[in-house]
């Protein structure tokens, strides 16, 4: 805590008042502070937004160098593959329309769930846990949230993985190969 | 620490790059070509030949839009229409017969099938995922004469030939119906049985390669074994008898020829 | 000496200038002119708080899904010359991208690829504001612009996904298609919604010519005005959420 | 110099060494995109008609005349000029691509656009046009029709006798 007080760098006297009588050339704009938490953007924020933008790039390029994007046969209304499949961002959609009523899974759902996302500040207004992960005074949110992340992945994963011909479910290891 | 990852990423782009552009450079078709060029230069025989000899690489394509074709064929099978190139092996081997169907017109994949578009061995033979028509072998290729000479007696494919005889033969047509040929109605109309797709036979009780040539070969020679319960009688053919009769089927699809196209006809 | 008289020729005219909007930054006004005339220092502030820099904190799954962004908004537009959005062709341009041209299997793979990417690491970006509770006033329209702009994300995917015309693109969309259809009174909004959408009945020429003009034009455009408009709202709502300074 | 300083120079020294190579892999491989770019751009297959291709028979040219030939764009002349045979020229005009008509009456081509005037040899006579019409050179085929190839050009009496 001594240091503290070291960091007064221009200690007031209590009896007089002061004004601004000249600008100093220095290197610094900081008058009658300490040292605060931040950092100059440049180089610290921009070489490492640099270094990310670098290495999302060389992954992005192993995987295509690596990989072709998938192309299948021409497009042929009258030969439906088996089982015919939504991308796999929309697999949970699909599967919940083959419980369902299709407006039900394929619309009400979505629908309900974007709003309730877009509220969710509007709900959840106490100011604790703010900037730290799963902050334990914010265990509620956080459990209700992950059961909607573990829901919206499962039913992708089942969609993907889990189904096979007739949209019928199989174990990855049994799953039949489409002619 | 933040430096020297931006030293190895920086190296890293580099290789990268330098990685896609070499595997943009190195097509497989360059090597045939190259190839190619070096066997003409070998068999020119006088300088003036030998001079106009360019080993310049470029894609070829030949365009067939009645059709709906591009073939790149010629890419690689660069001696097709050289006739110098009759005892070479089958890559540059010359096409026999050229007079009568003349690449410019035909293309190659209307009778060979393939892909015609594609520029690697395995693609363009169709034999690399996700293609519906890999290329005809041996005797099958007979199976394209079929599509535009109708005839009984086709010079040159025997095996369809003897097919279509097989057919009238053997009664088939008092089950089947083709249109033009036959009127049956007890068993499945056949008129356009070669275009149905690969997906539509079940394989189950197919004992050898799942392709629908072999499907229908194993279904004439026991159609019981294939398909339980079909009243399809077993007719014992032979192998050569199956075979002919599956290259007739096959030869039976959906594909519209354009008039001018068809055997018969001048143009 | 000789040296600066070069530097003033090139940097004491009225192009030079016309661009900068400063003179060389070799004094403190200068040098502050340049700070303040940053397009990157307008987007963010030329301090930042040291939590921003926090890898462990961010993740940079956020600045991930914008250069996804900028990378696939680049591929694209080199894509679009080769690619014409007609039943004949579509499938044909896929092959000849692949076969003839070059550099075009690997454009066309970095921009298949990087939008699954897109995708993922908008959802995770989302995960992590979350968890992290970074939605808070005064950011809670901040986070609703994110959550349009995830589901902008995967309609620019999905738009997409019909482009190349193959089987799976056909038949993902035909189902696509019939989902919207459903949307209750079937037969009266959910018919025109499935019309408005496919341009017909079928998943056919209509539909491929409206899916390419959303996925290169209307979406992209509004995804990038959101996009400004985040950023935005990150430097005028006080910068990334941190823990409140004891 | 100090121990300390001596490190921190070489910690300097590593850090320049490091931003160097880092810049270079960074700006040489958008170099190369950039060229990768350009390269894509320039389509390596074309699906552009043939500029060899055939016309109709001799015979469907009358003697002494012009026949303009839309599809490919190109003028038959048969006879005129003290030619017997046929000669082919082109209908493109060399100012701005236009299509010259043929005015039988004057024994000339005059293009609309800007006005230029060719003569029978195809050379300008007046306007703005900088070069002749380009005579095609032409073979009979095995089928009796006329084979042009557009890339070939030939002197104005290059001529096929009929």
């Amino acid at each position: 805590m001594d240091k503290k007080e070291e960091l007064v760098i221009f200690p007031k006297s209590p009896n007089k008042t002061y004004g601004l009588m000249e600008l100093t050339k220095t290197k610094s704009f900081q008058v009658e502070s300490g040292p605060d938490n931040t950092v100059s953007s440049w180089p610290h924020l921009f070489f490492r937004e640099l270094l990310l933008f670098m290495g999302v790039f060389i992954a992005l390029m192993i995987i295509s160098l690596l990989f072709n994007a998938p192309l299948e046969e021409q497009a042929n209304p009258s030969n439906t593959p088996n089982p015919a499949k939504a991308p796999w961002y929309f697999l949970g959609l699909q599967e919940m329309l083959s419980w369902t009523h299709p407006f039900w899974g394929g619309i009400f759902i979505p629908t309900v769930v974007a709003i309730i996302l877009i509220l969710v500040p509007y709900f959840d207004r106490s100011q604790k846990g703010v900037g730290i992960w799963f902050a334990p005074e914010r265990k509620l949110a956080n459990l209700l949230f992950t059961i909607f992340v573990v829901l919206a992945v499962g039913l992708i994963v089942v969609g993907e993985f889990l189904r096979g011909p007739n949209w019928q479910l199989f174990w990855p290891w049994n799953m039949p190969s489409p002619h | 620490m933040t430096y020297k990852l931006f030293f190895i990423f920086g190296l890293t782009f580099a290789v990268l790059f330098g990685i896609a552009a070499y595997q943009n450079d190195k097509r497989e078709w360059k090597k045939y070509q190259t190839d190619y060029f070096k066997m003409e230069l070998k068999k020119a025989t006088t300088t003036e030949e030998k001079a106009s000899i360019k080993f310049a690489n470029e894609i070829k394509q030949i365009m067939v839009p009645d059709l709906k074709r591009v073939d790149r064929c010629t890419t690689c099978h660069m001696g097709v229409d050289n006739p110098k190139f009759g005892d070479e092996n089958k890559i540059y081997k010359t096409h026999p017969n050229l007079d009568q169907h003349p690449f410019e017109k035909f293309g190659c994949t209307v009778c060979h099938k393939g892909q015609g578009r594609a520029t690697t061995v395995k693609a363009a033979h169709g034999k690399a995922g996700f293609w519906e028509e890999p290329m005809w072998e041996k005797e099958y290729i007979q199976v394209s004469c079929g599509k535009c000479h109708s005839g009984q007696e086709v010079k040159g494919a025997p095996l369809l030939s003897f097919g279509r005889k097989l057919f009238a033969e053997k009664g088939c047509a008092g089950c089947h119906k083709i249109e033009g040929v036959s009127a049956g109605n007890i068993g499945p109309e056949l008129t356009t049985v070669g275009s149905k797709y690969k997906h539509e036979f079940d394989y189950t009780r197919v004992k050898g390669e799942h392709t629908v040539a072999n499907w229908i070969y194993e279904h004439f020679k026991d159609p019981q074994a294939v398909t339980p319960g079909t009243i399809m009688p077993n007719m014992n053919l032979t192998d050569e008898e199956a075979k002919a009769l599956t290259i007739y089927m096959l030869s039976l699809t959906k594909e519209k020829i354009p008039y001018e196209y068809r055997a018969g006809k001048k143009g | 000496m000789k040296k600066n008289r070069l530097l003033d020729l090139l940097t004491n005219n009225r192009f030079y200038k016309s661009v900068f909007r400063h003179d060389y930054p070799d004094n403190d006004i200068s040098r502050s002119e340049v700070v303040t005339g940053n397009l990157l220092l307008h987007i963010q502030s030329v301090k930042v708080h040291k939590n921003t820099i926090r890898t462990g904190y961010t993740l940079g799954l956020g600045l991930i899904s914008f250069y996804l962004f900028v990378i696939l908004t680049i591929t694209g537009i080199l894509l679009m010359f080769y690619y014409i959005p007609s039943l004949e062709r579509a499938y044909n341009d896929m092959k000849d991208l692949e076969f003839a041209v070059s550099y075009g299997i690997i454009l066309r793979n970095l921009h298949r690829w990087g939008a699954h990417g897109m995708v993922a690491f908008v959802f995770l970006h989302m995960c992590r504001v979350f968890y992290t509770g970074g939605y808070k006033q005064p950011r809670e329209f901040n986070w609703g612009i994110g959550v349009v702009l995830l589901i902008i994300t995967l309609f620019l995917s999905l738009t997409g996904y019909l482009l190349p015309w193959d089987q799976l693109a056909f038949w993902a969309i035909t189902i696509v298609a019939k989902l919207i259809g459903t949307v209750p009174p079937e037969s009266i909004l959910g018919a025109n919604l499935s019309q408005l959408v496919l341009g017909g009945t079928i998943v056919g020429q209509n539909a491929l010519i409206r899916f390419y003009v959303m996925h290169v034009v209307v979406l992209p455009l509004v995804a990038a005005v959101l996009i400004g408009v985040h950023f935005w709202r990150i430097r005028k709502d006080g910068g990334l959420s941190r823990p409140a300074e004891e | 110099m100090s121990e300390k300083g001596v490190r921190e120079n070489n910690n300097i020294s590593r850090r320049k060494f490091f931003l160097f190579f880092g810049w270079l892999g960074l700006l040489s491989s958008l170099a190369t995109s950039a060229w990768g770019a350009v390269r894509y751009m320039f389509p390596n297959v074309l699906y552009e008609p043939s500029t060899i291709f055939k016309i109709g028979k001799p015979s469907d040219y009358p003697p002494n005349s012009v026949t303009f030939v839309p599809d490919q764009r190109l003028f038959v002349v048969r006879g005129k000029d003290g030619f017997e045979g046929i000669r082919i020229i082109s209908s493109v005009c060399t100012h701005m691509n236009c299509t010259p008509k043929w005015v039988g009456a004057k024994n000339q081509w005059e293009c609309p656009c800007h006005g230029s005037i060719f003569n029978l040899k195809g050379e300008v006579t007046a306007g703005p046009a900088p070069k002749p019409l380009p005579w095609y050179k032409t073979t009979l085929a095995s089928d009796g029709r006329l084979l042009v190839d557009s890339k070939d050009f030939v002197k104005p009496d290059y001529q096929i006798k009929v």
